[in-house]
């Protein structure tokens, strides 16, 4: 079952407060150059499809609520990337009123990609690692 | 029904896209291949720790205060904080004795933040540990 | 229908059951393949040899997720509704011949043309009926856009379908196909682009793409759905899709039957009715990849005011052709 | 198209004792102080004189006591600045809307942030903060620092927004929610839908708010170059070149020619992907994956002329007070013209595609229409404006870097619908491309950097950039040290966000992707 697990990872995108380059990025992972959808990867329109949460930007208190309601209306196993300063620890925006900081301030992350923007390169080399832990017999989202 | 009227010059993308069929994918497979990079690329910094006088420049100067003065033997050295780093190298063009280089190390995607701090020790001249 | 075991064989293994669903796996590989080659992208090349087994990879993860059943949502038909439609479909394919006799051999009887067009409508209602029971806002949406634009291509389709049934004099599918020596669609070719046109509606690709338009209404009806029961809706609407072009090959392009060079009949109609039905996914999922999609009135314009007189007038000039190919 | 003095004149004259002082910004930025009351008569009198004019921003910025309003209003070639105070206690002001609708959405913006109420106002609720931001605490002023909101606010944790309960109960309520694969951003629009028609909409923003103007106080001029960059990902070096531009003016500092050039480089190739993104992702909206694979495809050729030469694909970091970071190598030259001829032969396929398409054009034409008077009411800038008519363009009006001594001209369809604005984003490429060509042929020698000290002297500034959504507006007050008193940001998706409030009603739902996408929504632009 874990090669199937493996060779179809769909993928969810949410940016909880983001300047959007790294949305700009993981779109671009769809386009002809980089086209993850060698590795059976998908944009799901809606949570119930995904088994990845790919997050970017920093979290904002009004989006907070949101991005936990979505990873709690993925199914198991589920898995978070975090793409870019912002998501890993609030990059530059760290500290302002309307800012709570870092995804893992609020849901488990699992994967951190740095970067402002990480190259398209870099985010699929997150999404490889991850697959790999995977493999490894890494639990979603328990610490 | 002006559907119709508007047929009339057929749209390019019936001819395009049959002749993208038969043209090579435009996929860089990157897993396999590693891209080519420009050499001017803001990847990971290289500190030179022979170099580093410990004046804190790059450290006041940092937008996203992703570095820490850290005590190394005695001597206060720049501490990377790569999760926080936005990569705009303003401390590699605020340092005195530009200890700090950019290089084309681009993949740092890790599973844990704890070794997303880059120590002064260990990335000395070589280039760091990972 | 002497229930031996080379029934049991048909029926579960070759041209039944086994055969449906890998033929429809390797159809979603091909559709996959060939959209993203239209798009200059390479498509899945990991998961088996060129990427052969990703439909299955997807279906066996989505049965490993788990099960998620919204709160309020009516449960009996949320649960069965996926199930029972793919049924209904992969049942319909027993009317089909695959390698020059019915699934069930003897199950053809005249009219069960009709029998395979209302089967397939059916389904298409519990596809509303699976939306219309999670209580998600967008698939309601998704449901009630189900309807209106299947229910009302049905139309059409029927009577684009009675065409061949015409100049073959008979409504049994497995006859139909017998009498093309010359396929029909060379002799109708209107009947048949309508018919290709139609079948984009009917499942709901690219130009008529609105029920689970990923834009506007999240995913339509399959938005609630999890586990288990996505990966039977998905099947489902592979299933169908297979279905519609064997309908169209066995209608238009002659079904199985072509020149046999040598060896076992079976074998070489098999090989002519995968490779007919391979063509005409082909130039389906051509057209997904050179239209946009319409908008919902617009779609329901191109239905009454375009598809249903001209699919009228083919029947008529079908008659005329009918009867001067063999007067009364 | 009255010129600034006439204006200038027209108000002196009827206002007559009623101004208070009147002085110059900079060289052609007259500011003109007038009674609280009497604000209202002025902005009316300058949109008299020129009927082309707009609101272009409202600041606010705190006085200690007082709070000062700046109507910038933006006439043909330059920007008048119409200033009145308010006391701080119960500051009140009167509302504008009525004269020009399109300053509901930046009154709300100082409503919310400076605590001043507009009187007449249409709607004032809250805009950019979130529902339960305590109705005393305003982020902007003085006396409220970074450090003890967190107290103020008391549970600084997350926050619930409201339900939406239609009030007619036949109308479906359908929430464009936060998550939705329609928008790369988080936004929320619900629309009160009768059958298939919109019937009202009620725009929520403020889900990308990270109070940069806020950050910005708290960071010395060159870290603010880094912080306001990354305003908006897609169009970070017109962010980074306003500021710039609008620092260099309070200083004084003359940026050297190769430095003028090189930064029209950089922003002509910033809107060229920009637009190429759009219409890629307009592709998308309307279910035309093909042409979104394809926009995108040759998109990385400009992507890669990027990287080469600033280092990073996206962010550009690239311009600085001064100048610019890094100098263009004689040997890139080449190879960046020869991808700038492949990317042209692509344009002329997409042209072809666009005029002809027919599910295409079924889904964009007459869709979303927008008539000049509108736009010029609802003050929309760029290529949503120039997509019904309006001639206006900051890189003509007002030339900067080195667009004063390059040819382009400037691209205007009148039929106002969705098809249109994406048709002036597309010969718009053209244009660049053009652009890059022209700057690379004529590239002067010399210092590409002048070395500029850390602390500016008192003073104020405004700086305009044409973005690839339209005029971007910054205006800069330095107190002396090396931290900035008050930047102020009006990014130009927040001008045109109103328009789609009156574009969407009376629509098709299933024309809401269509009309949203072709106004090229930026919402980390539109929250700073």
């Amino acid at each position: 079952m874990k090669w199937a697990r493996l060779k179809s990872p769909w993928v969810l995108h949410f940016n909880s407060g983001a300047c959007n380059a790294c949305d700009i990025e993981v779109v671009a992972l769809l386009t002809p150059r980089y086209d993850v959808e060698r590795f059976g990867i998908l944009l799901e329109p809606s949570p119930r499809h995904a088994d990845i949460l790919l997050t970017t930007g920093v979290v904002t208190r009004q989006c907070a609520d949101r991005l936990k309601r979505i990873y709690e209306q993925m199914p198991e196993p589920k898995f978070v990337i975090a793409i870019g300063a912002c998501a890993c620890s609030g990059g530059v925006f760290e500290g302002n009123y309307n800012v709570i900081g870092g995804v893992d301030k609020v849901i488990p992350v699992d994967v951190y990609i740095p970067g402002c923007p990480p190259k398209p390169e870099a985010i699929i080399d997150g999404v490889v690692k991850l697959l790999k832990s995977i493999e490894g017999g890494k639990q979603s989202g328990k610490r | 029904m002006k559907v119709k009227r508007e047929m009339a010059k057929l749209s390019p993308i019936l001819r395009e896209v049959i002749s993208q069929v038969f043209k090579k994918p435009a996929t860089r497979r990157y897993p396999e291949v590693k891209p080519k990079v420009p050499a001017g690329l803001r990847g990971r910094q290289i500190f030179d720790i022979t170099l580093c006088i410990s004046c804190g420049l790059c450290a006041r100067d940092c937008p996203a205060k992703a570095i820490e003065m850290v005590d190394v033997e005695g001597k206060m050295r720049p501490l990377f904080h790569l999760d926080r780093c936005i990569f705009c190298y303003q401390c590699a063009e605020s340092c005195p004795r530009n200890a700090i280089k950019s290089s084309e190390i681009f993949e740092l995607a890790s599973t844990n933040k704890s070794d997303l701090v880059v120590k002064p020790k260990e990335n000395s001249v070589s280039g760091g540990s990972q | 229908m002497s229930l031996d075991l080379n029934f049991v064989f048909r029926v579960l293994v070759f041209p039944g059951f086994a055969f449906i669903l890998l033929f429809t796996m390797f159809c979603d590989w091909v559709e996959r393949k060939i959209e993203a080659r239209m798009q200059n992208r390479m498509g899945p090349i990991y998961t088996g040899p060129v990427g052969v087994l990703q439909p299955l990879a997807d279906f066996i993860k989505l049965l490993t997720k788990e099960d998620i059943v919204p709160f309020n949502a009516k449960n009996f038909v949320f649960r069965f509704a996926p199930i029972v439609s793919l049924s209904i479909f992969v049942f319909s394919f027993a009317f089909l011949p695959i390698d020059g006799a019915s699934v069930v051999s003897g199950s053809n009887f005249e009219g069960d043309l009709i029998l395979v067009l209302t089967l397939v409508s059916i389904a298409n209602f519990l596809l509303f009926l699976s939306g219309w029971s999670s209580t998600n806002p967008y698939s309601a949406i998704g449901a009630t856009r189900v309807l209106t634009q299947l229910l009302g291509y049905d139309i059409p389709l029927f009577i684009l379908a009675l065409a061949p049934a015409f100049l073959a004099g008979s409504l049994n599918i497995a006859a139909i196909a017998n009498k093309q020596y010359v396929p029909f669609a060379f002799l109708i070719p209107w009947t048949f682009a309508l018919f290709i046109i139609n079948l984009q509606a009917e499942l709901e690709k690219d130009p008529f793409d609105v029920p689970h338009a990923e834009t506007e209404i999240v995913a339509g009806y399959e938005t609630e759905y999890t586990g288990r029961r996505l990966a039977f809706l998905k099947l489902a609407k592979d299933v169908q899709m297979v279905l519609g072009a064997a309908i169209a090959v066995e209608l238009f392009l002659g079904g199985p039957y072509g020149p046999i060079f040598y060896g076992l009949s079976a074998v070489w109609y098999t090989l002519w009715f995968v490779l007919k039905l391979l063509i005409v996914v082909v130039v389906t999922e051509y057209l997904t990849c050179i239209f946009a999609r319409l908008r919902i009135d617009q779609v329901l314009v191109v239905n009454w005011k375009l598809l249903l007189p001209l699919a009228l007038l083919s029947l008529a000039v079908t008659v005329g052709v009918g009867l001067w190919l063999n007067p009364l | 198209m009255a010129s600034a003095d006439k204006i200038l004149k027209a108000l002196s004259d009827s206002l007559g004792k009623r101004i208070i002082q009147t002085r110059t910004l900079q060289p052609g930025k007259s500011y003109i102080q007038v009674q609280t009351g009497a604000h209202k008569d002025a902005v009316r009198i300058v949109l008299q004189e020129d009927n082309e004019a707009g609101v272009s921003a409202i600041t606010g910025v705190d006085l200690g006591e007082t709070i000062e309003l700046m109507y910038h209003i933006r006439t043909c070639d330059t920007i008048i600045t119409i200033g009145a105070e308010v006391p701080k206690k119960d500051a009140k002001i009167e509302s504008i809307t009525d004269i020009f609708p399109g300053a509901n959405f930046h009154e709300r913006e100082v409503s919310d942030l400076f605590g001043v109420t507009f009187e007449g106002h249409p709607n004032p609720k809250r805009l950019i903060l979130p529902e339960d931001w305590p109705e005393n605490v305003f982020p902007l002023r003085k006396e409220v620092s970074v450090a003890n909101i967190p107290s103020k606010i008391g549970n600084f944790g997350v926050s619930k927004d409201e339900k939406h309960v239609s009030s007619e109960e036949r109308l479906v309520n359908i929430v464009l929610g936060p998550q939705h694969p329609a928008l790369i951003e988080p936004e929320k629009f619900s629309l009160r839908v009768d059958g298939e028609i919109v019937r009202g909409v009620e725009p929520r923003i403020g889900y990308v708010h990270r109070g940069i103007e806020k950050a910005a106080e708290s960071r010395t001029y060159l870290q603010d170059i880094y912080l306001v960059e990354r305003i908006c990902g897609i169009c970070n070096a017109c962010h980074a070149a306003c500021f710039c531009q609008t620092v260099e003016a309070i200083m004084g500092v003359s940026v050297p020619p190769r430095a003028r050039y090189l930064r029209t480089i950089i922003l002509e190739l910033n809107r060229i992907h920009s637009h190429m993104l759009l219409l890629g992702h307009a592709g998308l909206e309307i279910g035309y994956e093909t042409l979104f694979h394809y926009m995108w495809r040759d998109r990385e050729l400009i992507m890669d002329i990027m990287e080469a030469l600033t280092g990073n694909r996206v962010i550009a970091s690239f311009i600085t007070i001064g100048g610019v970071r890094r100098d263009l190598k004689e040997e890139d030259v080449p190879k960046i013209k020869a991808e700038l001829t492949k990317l042209k032969e692509r344009l002329s396929f997409y042209k072809n595609l666009f005029e002809s398409d027919s599910t295409l054009k079924m889904r964009t034409r007459n869709v979303g229409v927008l008539s000049k008077q509108d736009a010029l009411k609802l003050g929309v800038v760029g290529p949503v404006a120039r997509g019904s008519g309006v001639n206006m363009d900051v890189r003509r009006d007002e030339p900067y870097a080195a667009y004063n001594e390059i040819p382009f001209n400037v691209i205007t369809y009148d039929e106002g619908d969705s098809w249109a604005r994406l048709m002036v984003r597309l010969d718009e490429v053209g244009e660049s491309v053009n652009i890059i060509q022209y700057a690379l042929d004529h590239l002067p020698t010399g210092p590409y950097r002048v070395r500029v000290p850390r602390t500016v002297p008192t003073g104020e500034a405004i700086g305009r950039v044409e973005a690839p959504r339209g005029e971007l507006f910054y205006y800069v007050k330095s107190n002396g040290t090396a931290y900035p008193e008050r930047v102020k940001v009006r990014t130009p998706t927040f001008a045109n966000i109103l328009s789609f409030v009156h574009i969407a009603e009376g629509g098709n739902v299933a024309d809401v992707p269509a009309s949203f996408v072709s106004l090229d929504p930026c919402f980390s632009c539109t929250d700073r």
